[in-house]
């Protein structure tokens, strides 16, 4: 669900084709018939954005026929905890959970915790909702204050207010007549999925879910994995061989730069970036990770001090917190999106690094991307090719309508040519979290450069610019430690994967593992996760020992984190008492004679502890993990059913409609997420939902996602003639009945609208989309890939022109793939009339910067428009 | 060397007729399309591999399809077809959905449209850029109230070459530029073509073609170079599915024998193998297929034959014929006296 | 003997004295065709890699010859990819061999209309100079109630799915010394 | 040609479906015809790949058909001039050994400019293939070719070199030479045939049995047309013989190729192909009456009716050179051929009586 993944991840697909081989059934969920599904058994159409209703429909399918695998669900879930008198549920409050301020459009969690835990004091208010989830809590790590003790439980799983009941009460209307009302699924097609999904899980078979960003780009993102993983965990598939959830990423190494962040709001390793709140290391560790939790969070005051040391070296003493105040504190949504609303309004960002990346056409909104790059006062672009996120002062489409003129456009830019993959050494990180070291194969041409060189030079002139300042703000800089070693002029990615890893410094050798980390700065790592990639002052990524060579877990190929373990929370893969669940899906176990763990794979859990292990009292941290606590990142020991912290949005998966949905969601008077981001906004127009009325102007479901041929934004690919010439053309996929509906002919001209701009296209008049029938009435989905810019070998308009900007308030990731649309034959209005032409839309559907930000649509009090601060109410 | 087979029918052993003594088996190739994704990485590594050209960046709107065709400058070609027709015993998802009738039909006649009128009838395609065009009249019915369809399937299969054990390119070649080499595969060398063109009509399959730019004549290798190193040829390498299989033809046969025995299995009746029968018209191909629907479908012949095969009797009619012309010519003179 | 040799040239005279009478085969074979070996054969190193596309992780190797890459493709040692490859993996050689690279530092100064050439070092530079210019100007060393913020707001980053771990390091650990916070790559895209 | 909807038809799960993938119609599918008029009636439904041709058309151009026309007429010529040598007929034996060996040297041209790599041309004298005819024909033309020229060159050589010993001996060797020639000439008019038959190309395959007759009638026709062109009357009688059973052969083969009840014969009795053709019988129907009537007599007459037949047999080339191209433009000459065998061998297999093929093949 929600992946394309014989297009998207063809070779990664070899193994779904060979399971399939060997008699595994297939089953595609997705808005449009794909290449995934033309290989698959089964093709479910089901209307974008209506994942959870259907999930939800399928946890409903497993209650109410007792079809979980219980043992499993006993032991390693939450499902047997009580939750808090407080807690009200969606189904109590018409689609909101307790604790809900309408004005500030925010939850505050606290009514949401177990029972015998006193949560923490609410944290309502609107500052909650600005920040990214993992800033507080890292990745697995949300706090359950007091998760090391005793949390009362109901092991028969009867109790009205046990997590399995709550679960079975919230899911208990998401019928299969609602999800067919809902989501356009049949009702038989709906049921053989259950069948399908239930049957093949269990002690004997487990059934394996995979996602993409069909599932993480909506307002409600987070959530739909959470939807998926409820299902997954009810059904005993999760740290089980052929189990799990697979998110398929997308680029070769969005993991690695997810786990070494290059992102606002962390750290690496999943370390919270420190905040505002944070006056001090020990405030910090307090919150990440508070005294009495379990699990390996527990340690967290290791991995953040070796973090500390590894960034500033000598400086960083004990009395000095480690230099934990030389890092800026983060207050709010500094995102990108945010970030690029204030270079929009000016005089708040001046300074643009686009490093591999092409928002002027790869970005959600990108008329908006390009407006603010032409309001800064630079922009270094690197980059292998000329793209458009470094022409836009001279050919972005608003040249043409003449927002940017190029004589007044005063942002300076900089291209520098960067080195290609095999230009460089270094590592990737792929997406089932392996790190594969590339060597240098040639060197880079011309002027091209890595991005190691050119940080760690740009690095290396700064403070040499800077020496001798006195300046407090200069004083990280000057304190960083910068000094890896460099071969000619070139930083050796090597020692820099090795200071990642980790550096014991009282004998200089290089750590084997994060176990390893001392809180007393005797330890420097630059990720505590990586710790081990280079164990035995080996680069362990290197490895390439060939497949024939090893057993099935291909455990000395590459590095997988942590700690080399391929299969996340493998513990499970064994029954409380340590025994593989079945035969046939051994995956670890543990070895009584031996008195260790062990199995096909590494075991995901301390190697010695036996399954009848019970913490002594007081023990917190990994030391309070039980010999059946299977979770060893969670809090409590278990996998989270209902999450009790940790998410802005509830604590269960809730069905609402997208920000934009052609349809009222039918479970609820509450319409969309009600704590979604919206930026009311001028120059970010939403298309009208129900309750809003003039919907019917932008009467059909769009969404947009990639095709094998081409490469995201299209840098790699739109500039290849191997691969240009096999999709050479933007399309727009539309359904027969769609065509016929406006008038659309194959291969003709047609342009789609949205209150943000029109695009054109050639047009694919296509069995492979289907119109559904929502809730009686029918439903046009219509499809576009997003590779295309103005420059390359093939050229078309930009897509993400078409989307604004809503996000999923846990993770700030935009809806990008669900907006509605209209769509009309022949071509769009070029230069100004454009911009006529879509303000009349937004003149017929009658809307304004307000429309859309009344998020809140239960209960008596909508609360406010969700505006942006600014010059209010006028029509870009 | 030569034998009763040699320009038909079958013959077990195609490199040994070529008079290479101690050649390593027959290889080939076997395409099963069941498995095929249309990822068309076979098409790009054969391009990588060979230094092939780019032959067009023309919008098809043959489905997923923007080659079109094998051709000079298209070693491998993946075909998309989209079918209001179940395969074995998918659901493809529509049943009870809002549907009309299908389009599939009127895609094809859209573009067979555009091909009517575009160079050498779109069979440019392949070789350099051809233009289909816009749609130039209304479409037959495009919104006809007929049943609401519920069925569906999406084809693809990866075409190249099928290197006959009777390749009508090979045998009318003038030059030797085309010959059998010594893994039974039939081969163009560069060094030798003079572009006479002739093996362009001579191949039934409509694969190889001549370069306008450059005047030779250009098809798969079965990457000759990298068989001669010991290595796989690049599309088979980089098939994410294994879809395109290659090796030794005896064990591509017996595998596309259980292949089809596995799918009729499993209720895809609409398999068959195509160019696997060392009887048919050109003694069985070197790359075989397994296909889901009738060859043509897929632009192939139904059922191609070597022209070589009636080379015999073509020779004896133009023997009477230039018997019948001397013949004439002598009794012009000797009939009729001196007038 | 020099006829000798001019004739065992001659396929003709191949057919009449070989194996192949009928010259559709080894008669045929050109001298080059009989000499002809990969050109990953010639290689003088191959180098283990990894496709910079998406995130499956395959293995590629890249083989190297005088200073050029000559070709990539598939490693079929990996546990990921038995050595296959997508059109985008497969099409890696054109990526980094082709015409469409950029090889030389441009520059477009303020309110200019053509790019102009700009010399690497100078650049660097002059990058130095705009980035401690964008981190005074977007400074704060405190919020509204006196908390500590020590941050810039005047540079933001956009980039590193792409990039190596070791890289995407360094720019995380500058650009927190700097104290610049809008650090961002697609994993929010 | 009527084809019943549902023959074509495949079994299994492809029962009741309306797919068909191409349409063919009864006329205007030649490309050169411009307009973009809409198909009518719909002759046979099959199915095929978006329309898209499953043959590559060949890559020849009008040069390979103008080769045809002069390689036969060069042939044609040359018997004339070996049996007005042998007779006594000293105008008829020069131009038509000048013709002959012109109509070669045009000849030689044509082959090599239509190359794609013409500086190659010599490659063709790499190997002696028995399974190409162009091989054959190289070879053919390689015998045919000296003796030809040779004998040429002895009839216009210039006085003075005449009497010099080359020249005696030239002279000398003429006749053998211009025999020789005459003697390969019918295998040069007729190998062409062959050379189009053996293709893939569906018109040019499927005529195999009518094309060498055609070929060398319209050999022998041209020749004799250019007889009756350049000798005088009196001269001409056998040029005027060999002209008349030249277009006999000519028109009656080509004839019985559009009557063949196969599709094939479609493409020769439609578009451009067909108008070439029916203006080439015109003009060699005319030209032939003419020589056995008027052009005894009359010397205009007589050059008129040779050029009619020249023109005759050069348009009857590019004719059936069209129609080839034709073939392989429309995907329902390989497709429904090929799927009506295909039907006639299952049934055949099954013990039932197929829908028969007229031709019998």
């Amino acid at each position: 669900m929600g992946s394309n993944m014989a297009e998207a991840h063809p070779v990664g697909f070899q193994w779904v084709m060979e399971a399939k081989a060997r008699g595994a059934r297939v089953i595609h969920i997705d808005p449009r018939f794909t290449r995934t599904s033309a290989l698959a058994d089964q093709h479910v159409t089901l209307r974008a954005g209506t994942d959870i209703a259907f999930l939800g429909g399928v946890i409903h399918h497993i209650l109410s026929h007792d079809l979980d695998f219980r043992e499993y669900v006993r032991a390693y879930t939450n499902a047997s905890f009580l939750l808090s008198e407080d807690f009200r549920d969606t189904e109590d409050l018409d689609g909101l959970f307790s604790g809900y301020d309408p004005h500030t459009a925010s939850y505050d969690s606290s009514s949401w915790a177990y029972e015998s835990v006193q949560q923490e004091e609410g944290r309502p208010g609107d500052r909650e909702k600005e920040h990214s989830a993992p800033f507080k809590h890292g990745a697995s790590g949300p706090a359950v204050a007091g998760g090391a003790g005793e949390i009362a439980c109901d092991p028969d799983l009867e109790h009205p207010r046990c997590v399995f009941q709550v679960l079975k009460r919230h899911f208990s209307r998401y019928t299969p007549e609602m999800v067919e009302r809902i989501c356009g699924v049949p009702q038989e097609a709906f049921l053989e999925v259950c069948r399908a999904w239930t049957a093949n899980s269990g002690r004997e078979r487990t059934t394996a879910l995979v996602y993409s960003v069909g599932w993480t780009q909506h307002s409600v993102g987070a959530q739909y994995i959470r939807a998926g993983a409820i299902v997954q965990l009810l059904l005993g598939n999760i740290g089980r061989p052929g189990g799990g959830i697979y998110a398929l990423r997308g680029h070769a190494s969005i993991q690695g730069s997810t786990d070494i962040p290059t992102l606002y709001n962390l750290l690496p390793g999943y370390l919270p970036m420190p905040d505002v709140t944070h006056d001090g290391l020990a405030a910090y560790l307090e919150s990440v990770a508070p005294r009495h939790e379990k699990g390996f969070w527990g340690h967290a005051d290791a991995y953040t001090v070796s973090l500390l040391k590894e960034y500033w070296g000598e400086a960083a003493t004990a009395e000095n917190d480690y230099c934990f105040d030389h890092m800026p504190r983060i207050n709010g949504d500094h995102g990108t999106y945010r970030t690029v609303m204030d270079m929009v309004e000016g005089d708040k960002v001046f300074g643009y690094f686009v490093l591999g990346q092409n928002p002027a056409v790869g970005s959600a909104h990108g008329r908006l991307q390009r407006l603010g790059m032409a309001n800064l006062d630079w922009v270094v672009v690197r980059d292998l090719t000329m793209i458009e996120s470094a022409t836009f002062w001279k050919d972005a489409p608003e040249i043409e309508t003449g927002e940017i003129v190029t004589e007044r456009c005063r942002t300076e830019v900089f291209f520098f040519p960067a080195a290609s993959h095999v230009e460089k050494s270094g590592t990737f990180t792929q997406t089932q979290r392996m790190l594969q070291w590339r060597d240098q194969a040639v060197e880079p041409p011309g002027d091209a450069r890595s991005e190691l060189w050119f940080f760690y030079h740009l690095g290396r002139k700064l403070k040499e610019r800077l020496a001798g300042s006195t300046d407090e703000r200069d004083r990280p800089l000057l304190d960083l430690a910068w000094d890896y070693r460099v071969e000619g002029d070139e930083p050796d990615a090597a020692d820099v994967l090795r200071r990642i890893n980790g550096v014991d410094l009282t004998t200089g050798r290089a750590v084997d593992g994060y176990t390893e980390l001392k809180a007393d700065g005797s330890t420097a790592c630059g990720c505590w996760i990586y710790s081990g990639v280079y164990a035995d002052e080996v680069n362990q990524a290197r490895r390439r020992k060939p497949r024939f060579e090893q057993g099935p877990y291909d455990a000395e190929w590459g590095w997988t984190w942590p700690l080399n373990r391929r299969v996340l929370y493998n513990r499970a893969s064994a029954d409380p008492e340590g025994r593989p669940w079945s035969e046939r899906k051994a995956l670890v176990w543990w070895d009584e004679d031996k008195g260790e763990w062990t199995g096909h794979d590494i075991p995901d859990f301390e190697k010695d502890k036996p399954p009848s292990y019970r913490p002594p009292e007081g023990a917190s941290g990994p030391e309070g993990l039980r010999g059946d606590d299977a979770f060893i990142m969670m809090s409590d020991g278990k996998a989270w059913l209902f999450a009790p912290s940790g998410l802005l949005d509830g604590p269960l998966p809730t069905h609402y409609e997208p920000h934009e949905s052609p349809a009222r969601n039918l479970l609820y008077g509450q319409q969309g997420s009600p704590v979604r981001k919206v930026y009311g906004r001028a120059d970010n127009p939403s298309n009208p939902s129900p309750p809003e009325a003039h919907g019917e102007v932008f009467p059909y479901v769009f969404t947009a996602s990639r095709l094998t041929e081409h490469h995201t934004a299209g840098g790699m690919s739109r500039q290849l003639p191997y691969l240009s010439e096999l999709q050479p053309e933007l399309t727009v996929e539309v359904s027969p009945e769609l065509a016929a509906e406006r008038g659309l002919v194959h291969l003709d001209w047609a342009h789609v609208i949205t209150s943000r701009s029109a695009v054109d296209a050639r047009v694919l008049v296509t069995d492979r989309m289907a119109p559904l029938r929502v809730d009686g009435r029918t439903v046009h989905q219509v499809w576009m890939p997003y590779h295309w810019g103005h420059t390359g070998l093939v050229s078309g308009d930009v897509v993400n022109d078409l989307i604004g900007v809503v996000a999923d308030p846990n993770v700030l990731i935009q809806e990008s793939k669900v907006l509605t649309c209209d769509v009309r034959p022949g071509r769009r209005p070029r230069g100004p009339a454009l911009l006529e032409y879509v303000r009349e839309y937004r003149e017929r559907a009658g809307i304004t910067p307000r429309t859309g930000t009344r998020i809140a649509t239960a209960g008596d009090d909508p609360g406010p428009p969700h505006m942006e601060p600014g010059p209010p109410e006028e029509s870009p | 060397m030569t034998n009763e087979h040699s320009l038909h029918g079958p013959l077990e052993d195609p490199a040994a007729d070529a008079g290479h003594v101690g050649h390593p088996p027959r290889v080939g190739f076997f395409t099963d399309t069941s498995v095929c994704i249309g990822c068309k990485a076979c098409e790009v590594a054969c391009k990588t591999w060979n230094d092939v050209p780019e032959d067009g960046l023309d919008l098809l709107g043959m489905s997923y399809d923007n080659t079109g065709m094998l051709g000079a400058s298209s070693w491998r070609h993946v075909a998309f077809v989209e079918q209001e027709r179940p395969l074995g015993r998918q659901d493809p998802g529509l049943a009870a959905l809002p549907t009309g009738p299908s389009v599939t039909g009127v895609q094809q006649d859209v573009v067979a449209e555009g091909m009517r009128h575009a160079e050498r009838g779109g069979a440019q395609l392949g070789t350099g850029p051809v233009d289909v065009g816009f749609p130039s009249f209304e479409l037959p019915g495009a919104s006809t109230g007929a049943e609401g369809r519920t069925d569906f399937r999406w084809l693809m299969s990866s075409d190249v070459c099928k290197h006959c054990t009777h390749a009508g390119c090979l045998d009318v070649c003038p030059t030797g530029a085309l010959f059998r080499t010594e893994f039974s595969t039939v081969v163009v060398q560069q060094d030798i073509c003079n572009g006479c063109g002739y093996c362009v009509s001579g191949c039934p399959y409509g694969v190889i073609d001549r370069r306008p730019d450059d005047g030779r004549a250009w098809k798969c290798t079965l990457c000759y170079d990298r068989l001669r190193g010991g290595l796989e040829p690049a599309c088979a390498k980089a098939c994410p599915t294994d879809s395109i299989q290659f090796g030794p033809l005896d064990e591509l046969r017996e595998r596309a024998d259980r292949r089809l025995e596995q799918l009729h299995g499993a209720g895809v009746a609409e398999a068959r193998l195509y160019g696997r029968d060392p009887e048919d018209g050109v003694g069985g191909d070197g790359a075989f297929f397994l296909l889901l629907d009738e060859p043509e479908v897929y632009g192939l012949p139904p059922d191609p034959v070597v022209p070589t095969r009636d080379l015999p009797r073509m020779w004896k009619y133009a023997g009477v014929a230039a018997s019948a012309l001397l013949a004439a010519a002598a009794a012009v003179f000797v009939g009729g006296g001196k007038r | 003997m020099g006829v000798k040799r001019w004739l065992d040239a001659w396929p003709v005279y191949r057919q009449l004295t070989g194996t192949d009478p009928l010259g559709r085969g080894k008669a045929a074979q050109s001298a080059r065709s009989a000499a002809l070996t990969p050109r990953t054969d010639t290689a003088d190193r191959v180098a283990d890699s990894v496709c910079p596309f998406c995130a499956v992780g395959c293995a590629q190797r890249v083989y190297v010859k005088d200073e050029k890459v000559v070709q990539i493709e598939g490693n079929p040692d990996s546990p990921i990819s038995r050595g296959r490859l997508c059109p985008k993996g497969s099409a890696s050689k054109q990526l980094v061999t082709g015409p469409q690279r950029e090889h030389k530092v441009r520059y477009r100064p303020p309110y200019a209309t053509e790019w102009q050439d700009l010399d690497l070092d100078t650049a660097v530079d002059m990058v130095v100079d705009r980035v401690l210019d964008a981190r005074r100007k977007g400074w704060q060393d405190t919020d509204e109630s006196g908390r500590k913020l020590r941050r810039t707001m005047g540079i933001a980053s956009l980039g590193g799915a792409t990039l190596d771990n070791e890289e995407n390091y360094l720019i995380k650990k500058l650009f927190t010394a700097l104290g610049a916070l809008q650090v961002e790559n697609q994993a929010r895209i | 040609m009527s084809q019943d909807d549902g023959t074509l038809r495949e079994p299994r799960s492809d029962a009741g479906a309306t797919d068909f993938t191409a349409r063919v119609f009864a006329s205007g599918r030649g490309g050169d015809d411009g307009g973009r008029e809409r198909p009518v009636v719909p002759r046979a439904e099959f199915r095929s790949y978006y329309g898209r041709p499953v043959l590559k058309p060949p890559v020849w151009n009008w040069k390979i058909a103008a080769y045809l026309f002069t390689g036969g007429l060069s042939a044609g010529a040359a018997l004339l001039a070996a049996g007005a040598d042998l007779t006594g007929r000293p105008v008829l034996r020069r131009w038509s050994r000048t013709g002959s060996s012109a109509a070669l040297m045009a000849s030689m041209y044509l082959l090599v400019a239509d190359l794609g790599r013409p500086e190659r041309f010599h490659h063709m004298l790499r190997v002696a293939k028995p399974s190409s005819p162009m091989s054959v024909g190289t070879w053919i033309l390689v015998a045919y070719g000296p003796g030809n020229v040779l004998a040429a060159a002895a009839d216009v050589l210039p006085a003075r070199v005449r009497a010099t010993l080359p020249g005696r001996l030239l002279r000398l060797a003429a006749r053998p030479a211009g025999l020789a020639s005459a003697a390969l000439a019918p295998a040069v008019a007729s190998y062409t045939a062959v050379l189009l038959s053996q293709t893939a190309v569906p018109a040019w395959h499927d005529a195999h049995r009518h094309l060498p007759l055609l070929f060398t009638g319209s050999a022998a026709a041209s020749g004799g047309g250019l007889g009756m062109l350049v000798a005088p009357v009196a001269e001409a009688a056998p040029a005027r013989r060999l002209a008349a059973a030249g277009a006999a052969a000519e028109i009656l083969t080509a004839r019985a190729i559009d009557r063949r009840p196969t599709l094939e014969a479609g493409a020769y009795t439609t578009g451009r192909a067909h108008r070439l053709r029916r203006a080439s019988e015109y003009l060699t129907l005319g030209g032939a009456v003419a020589a056995v009537t008027l052009a005894r007599r009359s010397r205009p007459v007589a050059a008129a009716a040779g050029l009619a037949l020249l023109a005759g047999s050069a348009l009857q080339r590019f004719g059936v050179f069209e129609a080839g191209v034709a073939s392989t433009r429309d995907p329902a000459y390989v497709v429904v051929p090929q799927r009506e065998r295909l039907e006639r061998r299952k049934a055949a297999q099954d013990g039932h009586p197929g829908p028969a093929r007229p031709d019998g093949t």
